[in-house]
């Protein structure tokens, strides 16, 4: 156990209470865009650590796909809502015994498997990963359960397209540009009778 | 509050009825934006990118041009139409002079008609560098490969400006046509100029073409975006290279000779596509055919008087009480037209009512029809590709 | 504490050397513009108008500074400082010789793609906090065109990546040296990553023809429309270390990075013409052609860039397993 | 493939304009070089004994289509003729509407009034664009345009038949074919088109016809 080490390293601790303050920032704020922003400040904050862990692999994974790809894809998701700047609208429930109970129950489990996890505190522990060793796990021991996440993502995402061309068919489909032309000509047709417009 | 004005608070065009199940989106291009080419609003309704609907506002830049042609007389109203289509202002002149020599009964000698058709094929060709230049403005952006191609032909169209400046004296408001003729002559040597320039030009447009018309690019803008079909135009009233690039086959130049068309041939440039692509393709193929229209107007240019009246003394020198007069000539931009009513004026010596047909404000009249359907970036092709100068649509 | 003083040293010194490459790579472009155009550029402030960049920062400090009503002031802000953050952070991994590296990392690579694609978030913020419709179009734009062209610069890198069995920069420098630039080696294919790869740098870093974004004939000026001062200065500024820091890539992972016939510094200039070189022929290119529109650049993206480098992927595993073994 | 290609060619244009000089006139260091008949701003000028040419006709008041120029005169005896003429009291000219048609420059019957070669300075405030009459004769002293009123009538007066037919001779209109329908009005340049009735001709300010 090398914690105490750890324990006296500032930059460590400036950078858990920034990932903290983010993500306190991400569930507290009334905006969904700030809240959105935050949370992916609060995962660039996780990437730092796992950087100062040297486990750099891990930090650009995070990076990439966390906040990246979804964030980015939550920007999306806030993009279609309506009410952006008052979040407390969703707030539809206010249990906070309720909360912080669940919230008491994962932090305690999440640092009893931290404490259990061998090795820790061992700071060569990252560099033990090094990136050949991950790929050749990754594509070696490990290939079939990578090839049917792969399966599964394919299958989510052929799902989604499927969802989506339900929703609205694919390209601009000619029906709605016919659509559009023919209220376009209706619009003139209507500007005939009158100079001004109102909306 | 009635029918004909249901004023801002009608429900007839209230957005929520537009488009039961779209998000729809209110944009109001212009009159301050880049690529209106002058002061020009069209609010947009927009369906994420695509157009609903396109409803144009003119009259930004309204001067009252009409009205003031009744206040001055016949004689002091030629030079004020310049600002009117401000990028060939000669047609202008030359559209106004024509109705007040029709009015008055004057006869314009043959030199002073010839040099009417070359000043206007020089500013047809001026008109459509400054046409191509912009449209790839719109296209390629004043930080891309769009303000190159507005360089060069900005360049070559200079060099047109400094040939009007040598006849005239002004490089924008030349003042050189009067009622019965010209009142500047050519100077001598200004053929070998001309043609100068004319050969620069000529060599220079496989470049402006590699950069614009005939690029990938440039088609893959153009090519069946904003298709104003035969009857649309037709119906519009739309002249010029729009109205040739949607298949009809019409150039007053050739059908209705002024001028000296009656005596030069006119290779009448059509494409039956009617989009944005044929448009260009059109001016291209007529700035080619200024240029030899040009060519051949200096080889036959006759000797004589370059003017048939007498020349501007005093204000009132013209009048006339009675009689009325429409002329139209294709200018780069289609057909502008003057109409002149006789009999406004102390006894008769200005217009009682001049009307100015303006080729633009015709083929800004389309944007309704063919807006729709076409996302924010082919609005700005589409308004490129109409070609329309403000000062004209709003007089 | 030994290696914070060296990083703060020399992240001071990559920040100090970037900006000012990045203010003479300005210079340059306006004097390579107005050459271009048969123009002159900027001749009044100094010798050849060398001190224009300081001008022009002179200027936008003295600029007033306007929030638009109802304009998301913390984005407003936060967003032009995560551009330049973000793409300064960039070139903390890019070797400029063998020597002269931020941090070498193991996954350099990964690092570079990963910061590339954040870039997008600040770019949204802008439009979005500008409360213009225009900027938010632009943002949107943004948003769809980086996800989408982050794909063929993400595979096109991969293919870099499976000749040399490394995500190390300089580990592929290095195989470079050894084996033969990436772009003329395998000849063919090499060339066809490098010119993909080049294409969706132009579109990531939003250059001409893939400007749509900013288009400023369609969005007055996307998402920089409500910017001013050293606010716009900084978007602007993030945009061109973008389009510089892809370049020294672009020259790291195919032209052989600080490799060279001759040796000066272990091959800093190198890489500085390389860099420098790359970064003019973007401004080559985006001073003479037009822009596509947004839905054409999605065809584009995925109708061919995106099959051609997955082929070019294959193609390189084939030969990594055949021909390099 | 087509992009490319293109593109390409696109690069060619930009890279051959590099090798061009640029065209740019850098202004007030470089004068680009006026032709002739350029015409800006204003002067007034006096005659060879250094007298006012101008007598306050009024001539370019009546014409100016901006009604831009003001004046007032009174007669007085002439020192130099000993003649009775007008003088001019004052006389402005507003720049900041002038649309430099030149027709006060045309209209007047002493070329008093004529245009200058170069460019009127900008000013600071509007005032700075009125000519006065001070500045309006210093003007005199800058580089002038070529017309006046007299050579822009005699330009524009209609060929006196007789000299007119033996200086001109007939050049061959151009190669194209004449549309055979369409009438050509007055093919000969030689009898010059006199359509103002006999009675206008001679006199001085033109009545034209009235119907």
């Amino acid at each position: 156990m090398n914690l105490e080490m750890l324990m006296q390293d500032p930059a460590l601790w400036g950078l858990g209470i920034a990932t903290l303050a983010f993500a306190m920032l991400a569930v507290s704020v009334k905006n969904l865009v700030h809240a959105v922003l935050w949370l992916g400040m609060s995962l660039l904050g996780t990437a730092a650590l796992f950087a100062k862990f040297d486990a750099s692999f891990l930090a650009a994974i995070q990076v990439l796909l966390y906040v990246g790809g979804v964030v980015v894809l939550l920007i999306f998701g806030v993009m279609l809502t309506r009410e952006h700047d008052n979040l407390a609208a969703f707030r539809t429930t206010r249990r906070p015994v309720r909360a912080a109970l669940v919230a008491i129950a994962l932090f305690v489990g999440l640092v009893h498997a931290i404490l259990n996890t061998p090795g820790l505190g061992d700071p060569s522990a990252g560099k033990l990963v090094s990136m050949p060793d991950l790929g050749m796990s990754l594509l070696g021991p490990y290939a079939f359960a990578f090839e049917v996440l792969s399966l599964l993502l394919l299958a989510a995402m052929v799902g989604a397209v499927v969802l989506a061309r339900k929703r609205d068919p694919g390209q601009p489909s000619a029906k709605k540009l016919i659509r559009h032309r023919n209220l376009g000509r209706q619009v003139v047709e209507g500007l005939a009778a009158t100079d001004e417009v109102g909306q | 509050m009635n029918a004909r004005h249901p004023g801002p608070t009608s429900d007839r065009y209230r957005l929520e009825q537009m488009d039961a199940d779209a998000d729809l989106m209110v944009l109001n291009f212009g009159p301050q934006h880049p690529s209106t080419h002058g002061v020009f609003r069209i609010k947009l309704i927009l369906d994420g990118e695509v157009v609903v609907r396109a409803i144009p506002y003119a009259g930004y830049l309204h001067r009252g041009v009409e009205k003031l042609l009744e206040r001055l007389t016949f004689a002091q109203g030629v030079p004020i139409v310049d600002k009117n289509d401000y990028v060939a202002p000669m047609t202008n002149e030359q559209a106004l002079v024509m109705a007040f020599e029709k009015l008055l009964k004057i006869e314009v000698p043959r030199r002073a008609r010839w040099m009417r058709t070359i000043f206007a094929e020089l500013q047809r060709i001026a008109s459509h560098m400054l046409w191509l230049g912009t449209f790839a403005l719109d296209m390629g952006g004043a930080l891309g490969g769009g303000s190159g191609v507005f360089i060069y032909t900005f360049r070559e169209r200079d060099y047109i400006l400094d040939l009007f400046e040598m006849v005239t004296g002004g490089r924008f408001h030349y003042n050189t046509h009067t009622i019965g003729g010209n009142r500047h002559d050519i100077p001598p040597g200004w053929d070998r100029e001309v043609t100068k320039v004319l050969d620069l030009i000529e060599s220079r447009l496989p470049e402006y073409e590699a950069m614009s018309s005939n690029n990938a690019i440039f088609v893959a803008r153009t090519k069946g975006v904003g298709v104003i079909d035969k009857e649309l135009a037709l119906g519009l009233g739309l002249t010029g290279p729009i109205l040739r690039a949607s298949g009809v086959d019409f150039d007053l130049r050739r059908d209705a000779p002024y001028h000296a068309y009656d005596e030069l041939k006119v290779n009448v440039a059509t494409a039956t596509a009617g989009d944005c692509q044929a448009r260009a393709q059109v001016r291209v193929a007529e700035l080619r055919d200024s240029i030899r229209l040009v060519r051949q107007g200096l080889a036959g240019l006759p000797e004589g008087g370059i003017n048939g009246g007498k020349p501007i003394k005093m204000p009132q020198q013209f009048k006339t009480m009675t009689g009325q007069a429409y002329v139209g000539i294709d200018t780069p931009r289609g057909e502008l037209g003057t109409f002149v009513v006789a009999g406004g004026g102390d006894k008769g010596t200005a217009p009682y009512r001049c009307k100015i047909r303006a080729p633009s404000l015709h083929a800004l009249s389309a944007l309704p029809w063919i807006l729709p359907g076409h996302t924010v970036s082919d609005v700005v092709v589409i308004l490129g590709s109409l070609d329309p100068i403000m000062g004209e649509v709003d007089r | 504490m030994q290696g914070l003083l060296r990083g703060l040293v020399y992240g001071g010194l990559i920040i100090t050397v970037l900006m000012t490459a990045t203010a003479w790579g300005m210079w340059l472009e306006r004097k390579l513009a107005a050459r271009m155009q048969s123009r002159i550029g900027p001749n009044v402030v100094g010798k050849f108008g060398l001190l224009q960049p300081v001008a022009d920062l002179m200027k936008l400090l003295q600029k007033e500074e306007i929030y638009p009503i109802g304009a998301d002031r913390l984005l407003f802000d936060l967003a032009p400082f995560l551009v330049t953050t973000f793409a300064i952070a960039t070139a903390a991994v890019v070797p400029f010789s063998a020597e002269a590296v931020g941090a070498d990392l193991d996954v350099g690579l990964l690092w570079v793609l990963a910061l590339g694609g954040l870039m997008v978030i600040p770019v949204w913020m802008a439009g979005w906090a500008s409360n213009n419709k225009f900027a938010l179009i632009g943002g949107m734009r943004a948003v769809a065109q980086s996800i989408s062209y982050g794909v063929p610069l993400v595979l096109t890198s991969l293919v870099a990546v499976v000749f040399t069995g490394t995500m190390s920069l300089s580990g592929i420098v290095k195989f470079q040296i050894e084996h033969g630039w990436l772009a003329l080696w395998p000849p063919g294919p090499g060339v066809v990553a490098f010119v993909l790869f080049y294409m969706a740098l132009l579109a990531e870093s939003n250059r001409i023809p893939f400007d749509i974004p900013e288009a400023e004939s369609e969005l007055v000026a996307g998402i920089t429309t409500e910017y001013t001062g050293m606010k716009f200065g900084l978007l602007y500024v993030g945009e061109y270390v973008h389009t510089m820091v892809g370049s020294a890539i672009a020259a790291v992972i195919f032209l052989g990075g600080w490799d060279g016939p001759f040796h000066i510094a272990s091959g800093l200039h190198w890489m500085v013409i390389k860099t420098v070189a790359l970064f003019a022929s973007v401004y080559w290119v985006r001073w003479s052609l037009l822009r596509f529109r947004s839905d054409q650049l999605m065809r584009l993206c995925w109708l061919y860039l995106v099959p051609v480098s997955l082929g070019l992927v294959v193609f390189a595993a084939l030969w990594r397993h055949f021909v390099l073994r | 493939m087509g992009y490319l290609l293109d593109s390409i060619r696109a690069l060619g244009v930009t890279a051959k304009n590099i090798g061009r000089k640029p065209v740019t006139v850098q202004f007030p260091k470089v004068i680009r070089e006026r032709q002739e008949r350029y015409r800006t701003s204003f002067a007034l000028l006096k005659d060879e004994q250094g007298e006012e040419r101008c007598v306050g006709c009024l001539a370019c008041e009546r014409i100016c289509p901006s009604q831009i120029i003001h004046m007032s005169s009174t007669k007085k005896e002439s020192p130099v003729t000993g003649k009775k003429r007008g003088y001019l009291d004052d006389f402005t000219l507003d720049m900041t509407a002038c649309i430099f048609c030149e027709l006060c420059v045309q209209v007047c019957p002493f070329d008093a009034i004529v245009m200058l070669k170069v460019p009127h300075e900008p000013g600071y405030v509007r005032e700075d664009l009125v000519l006065t009459m001070a500045k309006l004769y210093e003007n005199a002293e800058k580089p002038l345009t070529w017309g006046n009123g007299t050579k822009l009538m005699e330009m524009q007066e209609p060929p006196k038949p007789a000299p007119a037919q033996a200086a001109a001779p007939v050049p061959a209109p151009a190669a194209a074919p004449v549309p055979a329908a369409v009438p050509v009005p007055a093919a000969a340049p030689a009898p010059a088109p006199v359509p103002v009735p006999a009675s206008a001709a001679a006199a001085e300010p033109a009545k034209t016809e009235a119907p």
